[in-house]
């Protein structure tokens, strides 16, 4: 197994930098959510604006449906059976639960990277090529090339570039990760969903994978599931604080970064970012 | 709503969804078909009354053994169930005991080297086509017993190409079992100090067991559905074998024998037998199913 | 004390399994290969089959072969995919045809020839053909099939389901990119067991491909395949046995090579879909 | 992918029916008695020597299956060792030589003859081993036929048994497999037609065949009408045979096989 090794060859450079957030201008705004599997609600009563360019942390005990919220913004729920979503999720104003909606399209606007890394089992090159090509980019030079800068922006180029065609699962897991973020940068998406990207890791990878969140925020609008406070209270510009309350996941706080774990208005909400911090 | 249909025909999923889901209407419609076909043609073995003794004419059939003479109008089914059983079971009788210990062999005694030649030649022997077996148990195996007890065609004889036949499959269905048994298990035995064959017979078998009784069922169930290798060591006389030696006669080598000239209600009891035996083997894979699942849940859980 | 007795009783055994094994083995080999030249395999049997050749026989077993793959590979994998990709999970239409599938999958093979002597001899009035057999071979191996590819797509992680649909590839995509390569060994396995089976295949071809020993000019034309030369010489022909042993070494090492063709068949296509 | 599949499927499909269509009018299908198969696969083979573009197959599997193949149309030509029944209506019956059936044992066996009583306490398992009937110690290995040949149907009503007075040791299917089992088993004892019988003594095989009713069970002997047990070996077709069964069944019944006749060990009928 590999290690990443935090050097120099792994720093983002070339990215493009820009002003790190955050003039407050939603570009969703979700209004009422609930998500029911079957006749059980795990998710009510859910309002709160993503801010374009700024990243947004979710946090909460496990169970508290903060995986689930996830999957609603790019109608990944559409795939299990059983689940039904209410209320309102407007994406540039535009409401993205309507029937008419191209989920395709829209999931190629709104990427999402997963808890375990989740490269498929192709070639390193395959894996960014075939979502490229099944959203219709044909010239194979502008493949080669939009692989090459996802790779760079995510600091794999350097570590792969020798071996693009061999698996991707010889990857070691940071790397991995690092690549299925890579996978949904090469579509040119303008939100990025993660559902925990850093517990599966190591701490080494994980230090690499959240510098690299850190980088991305500006040039994509982030929205960050974390079970690690010390990482949300690093990377996050607003934060939001999800609780059972019923046996049903509710958002009990959500507000800036430093506001909600600093002076929560909240008492639950103090109590937990506090036992944290103890 | 039947805009709706359309629109959704109109997105790729749409119609991969809807012409995979038309294949396989069409393909379970043709295994319906064979089923069906498969009853409907039993059927009036089936339900006929017997006008002679009374009452059913299948129970009686199946019962009260009055021989299998189609010509008479004959059709009892019983010898024919009896031999199958015998011949099964018997397999099952000298295949298990030896397969499973093969098993043990290939998990704990053999060395590597020497296992994975083993391994390479079981697997060769289980792909030979039962046929194989049967042109061998024809001219070696017969002129043997024959020599002993003629005729040589004989139950015996049948019961050894079988388990022959079957070994190789247990020996590897037992093998795998032992291996998926957790490694802790094994480890935690050695460290009690526990003697290596109280390791194998007491620790190692019993959370292997399940798996190996699936692997015997499902062997059974290949056994029972055999038809070549036992018609052609077997003798093929109707009757109820008193000594290993008594030639039998199976229920698929009945249809392989009788099918092609049976007509009427002799065909219909062919076919009968045929269901008769579908309904038998179905239940012993279902078993094996139930039992391999037992072992999975198992080995996760553990 | 105990310890020796018993790794006696295993040692003695796997020695008993192995000799009978190897008795078979080396029967059939050293008898065959007495028999076997390049003559053998490329001249018409005469006499009944107590002279001559094989050539015939080999070219009706590949025929039964090709069509019961060729009918029975694509049907069973759009089948398998329909099962654990698109279909509603373990409910109605999707949970009876598992159902049926595990009731056919255990009908014994001479139960396929009654069906198939009835559906595609007599109904069909495909006569005794060699379609007729391959038809009828698919039937007898698509359940198996079905359900061995249903179950290597089913084992297939949903994390890499999941992936796929958050990058906006739809199912099929998912299916033909991902899921497919992924569940290889699988489709290999159920391919070689179809190969298997349907070589070996005695019983269920005696009353649907016939057993004319002639060169077959159609697939319309009656042919005898291996294994029913293999009966019919053991059988029915007096001094018949050399020329079978000789046919039972080509089946062995024919299903020997084609197994080794599937796995590289298969290889090869998947390694070209997985990098590229 | 799945497109071009269903594309070469397709193809397939028509290529296959073309084929049917240009090979119905010059093949011709028998099945039936394996008494009467392998002369008439002789006589094929010369058929088709004079008619290249005809391709005839010949399969086995007893009377009864060549009359049900030729009623259900899985057969143009059956092929049967008898008469037809009362209940088989609906054919047409050609003779094409006579036949006789005679009891065979291994050469090996010293029995010179067997009265009809002996043979009858054999097969009914009154006497089971062949020194009570002046033999060596040994015990008989009764072979019968499956039922579905017309050889078992002739044995039974020549000697008025019914089958299941039988005891029978192996149950055997086709002429060739009753020799074969006989010749590899010295104690056996079997009935088959004579001219196989004949045939594959010729050849070499291990049997021979004993006398009935004090009459030679060989060819000379049935062409004389002198023994017992013989039998028409006939040709079956529907009401209105096909043009082309029609002029292979003349073929069959000419002076142009009579030699083949012969070489199998049959009679020509008179």
């Amino acid at each position: 197994m590999m290690i990443d090794q935090p050097t120099a060859a792994y720093t983002l450079g070339e990215m493009e930098q820009k002003a790190a957030c955050c003039v407050p201008s939603p570009i969703l705004q979700v209004r009422d959510l609930a998500v029911y599997y079957g006749n059980n609600a795990v998710l009510a009563d859910v309002s709160l604006d993503i801010h374009k360019g700024c990243i947004t942390a979710l946090i909460g005990p496990s169970g508290c449906g903060k995986t689930s919220f996830l999957s609603t913004l790019n109608r990944l729920t559409d795939y299990h059976p059983g689940v039904q979503v209410r209320g309102q999720i407007l994406f540039d104003g535009h409401n993205l639960r309507q029937e008419s909606v191209d989920t395709l399209a829209l999931r190629r606007r709104i990427g999402m990277i997963f808890q375990r890394p989740n490269p498929f089992p192709l070639s390193i090159r395959r894996n960014l090529d075939l979502p490229l090509k099944e959203h219709g980019v044909r010239d194979p030079h502008l493949r080669k090339r939009k692989i090459k800068q996802a790779l760079k922006d995510v600091g794999l180029w350097d570590e792969v570039c020798d071996r693009l065609d061999s698996s991707a699962l010889s990857l070691s897991g940071g790397q991995q990760q690092r690549l299925c973020i890579a996978r949904a940068l090469v579509l040119e998406p303008e939100i990025l969903l993660m559902d925990e990207p850093c517990s599966a890791l190591d701490p080494i990878s994980s230090r690499v994978v959240e510098e690299l969140i850190m980088r991305l925020r500006g040039r994509y609008t982030l929205v960050i599931v974390t079970h690690n406070l010390a990482q949300a209270r690093r990377v996050a510009n607003y934060v939001g604080f999800f609780w059972m309350r019923e046996r049903v996941g509710k958002l009990i706080e959500f507000g800036q970064c430093r506001q909600l774990f600093e002076a929560p208005t909240d008492a639950l909400t103090a109590a937990y970012v506090s036992g944290a911090q103890g | 709503m039947m805009a709706k249909c359309l629109d959704h025909l109109r997105s790729k999923d749409g119609r991969w969804n809807a012409s995979l889901a038309l294949l396989t209407a069409g393909m379970v419609a043709l295994l319906l078909t064979i089923l069906l076909f498969l009853m409907s043609e039993a059927w009036p073995f089936l339900i006929s009354a017997d006008t002679g003794h009374g009452g059913n004419r299948l129970f009686t059939n199946l019962l009260q053994n009055p021989g299998w003479y189609p010509l008479e109008g004959r059709f009892g089914l019983a010898p024919m169930i009896l031999a199958s059983l015998a011949v099964m079971l018997g397999a099952i009788l000298i295949a298990l005991p030896l397969g499973l210990i093969n098993g043990i062999y290939l998990e704990f005694y053999a060395s590597a080297a020497f296992a994975r030649g083993f391994r390479l030649l079981l697997n060769l022997l289980a792909g030979i086509p039962s046929v194989v077996f049967g042109l061998w148990g024809l001219t070696r195996l017969v002129p043997w017993i024959t020599q002993w007890q003629p005729p040589g065609a004989s139950l015996l004889a049948a019961i050894l190409v079988l388990s022959l036949m079957i070994l190789p499959t247990i020996a590897l269905t037992s093998a795998s079992a032992l291996a998926s048994v957790p490694r802790e298990l094994h480890t935690g035995a050695i460290a009690l100090g526990l003697r290596r064959t109280s390791q194998i017979i007491h620790i190692m078998l019993p959370a292997a067991r399940s798996g190996i009784v699936a692997g015997t069922i499902l062997a059974a169930a290949r056994a029972l559905g055999e038809t070549m290798a036992v018609l052609m060591v077997a003798g093929n006389v109707v009757q109820i074998p008193a000594t290993l030696f008594e030639p039998v006669r199976v229920l698929t080598a009945n249809m392989a024998l009788e099918m092609a000239y049976a007509v009427g209600e002799h065909r219909a009891s062919l076919f009968a037998s045929g269901l008769l035996l579908t309904l038998v083997v179905w239940g012993l894979s279902w078993m094996a199913y139930r039992l391999g699942r037992h072992q999975r849940k198992f080995a996760r859980h553990d | 004390m105990i310890d020796r007795v018993f790794s006696t009783v295993v040692f003695a055994a796997a020695a008993l399994v192995v000799a009978a094994l190897v008795w078979v083995l080396t029967d059939v080999v050293s008898e065959g290969a007495a028999r076997i030249s390049w003559a053998f395999l490329v001249t018409e049997p005469r006499d009944a089959g107590r002279a001559g050749g094989i050539a015939p026989v080999l070219v009706s077993t590949l025929w039964v072969l090709v069509i019961a793959l060729a009918a029975a590979l694509p049907l069973g994998l759009g089948v398998a995919i329909w099962l654990s990709e698109f279909a509603p999970k373990q409910r109605g239409f999707a949970a009876y045809t598992g159902i049926t599938l595990d009731v056919l999958a255990g009908i014994p093979s001479i139960v396929y020839g009654l069906f198939g002597n009835a559906f595609f001899s007599v109904y069909m009035g495909l006569g005794y053909s060699l379609l007729a057999g391959g038809l009828t071979l698919a039937c007898m191996i698509l359940p198996v099939f079905i359900r061995t590819c249903e179950s290597g797509l089913r084992q297939v992680s949903d994390d890499w389901r999941q992936g796929a649909w958050a990058l906006g590839m739809t199912r099929a995509a998912a299916v033909c990119h991902v899921l497919l390569p992924a569940a290889r060994p699988a489709i290999l396995a159920g391919l070689v067991l179809g190969i298997g089976r349907a070589t070996a295949e005695t019983a269920a071809l005696l009353f649907t491909s016939g057993y004319v020993d002639r060169m077959p000019e159609s697939p319309l034309d009656s042919g005898r395949v291996l294994a029913v030369h293999i009966f019919d010489l053991s059988m029915n022909v007096t001094g018949g046995d050399g020329a079978a042993y000789g046919s039972a070494l080509v089946l062995i090492v024919l299903i020997v090579l084609l197994n080794g063709l599937a796995q590289s068949l298969v290889d090869n296509w998947f390694k070209r879909r997985i990098s590229q | 992918m799945f497109q071009r599949l269903t594309g070469l499927l397709l193809a397939v499909a028509l290529c296959l029916s073309a084929y049917g269509v240009q090979a119905a009018d010059n093949r011709l299908i028998l099945t039936g008695s394996s008494t009467v198969a392998p002369l008439v696969l002789e006589m094929a083979k010369r058929y088709e020597q004079q008619h290249p573009q005809v391709r005839i197959d010949v399969q086995t599997g007893g009377s009864t299956r060549g009359v049900n193949d030729t009623r259900t149309g899985l057969a143009h030509i059956g092929m049967a060792s008898r008469n037809l029944k009362p209940t088989e209506t609906g054919l047409r019956v050609h003779t094409i030589a006579i036949d006789g059936v005679g009891i065979i044992v291994h050469r090996s066996n010293p029995i010179s003859s067997l009265s009809n009583t002996q043979i009858i306490d054999i097969y009914t398992g009154k006497i089971r081993n062949w020194k009570d009937v002046g033999g060596r110690d040994l015990s008989i290995t009764v072979v019968n036929k499956a039922e579905g040949h017309s050889t078992l149907e002739l044995f039974l009503n020549y000697f008025a048994l019914k089958n299941s007075q039988v005891r029978p040791s192996i149950i055997i299917g086709d002429n060739e497999q009753g020799i074969k089992t006989v010749a590899g088993n010295p104690g056996a004892i079997g009935y088959v037609s004579i001219g196989a019988a004949e045939f594959s003594q010729a050849r070499g095989v291990t049997i021979k065949r004993l006398p009935l009713e004090g009459v030679a069970a060989s060819v000379a002997e049935v062409q004389a009408h002198r023994f017992p047990l013989a039998r028409p070996l006939n040709l079956l077709t529907g009401k209105s045979p096909s043009p082309l069964a029609r002029r292979f069944i003349a073929f069959a019944q000419s002076e142009a096989v009579a030699d083949l006749i012969a070489d199998q060990f049959f009679v020509v009928p008179r």
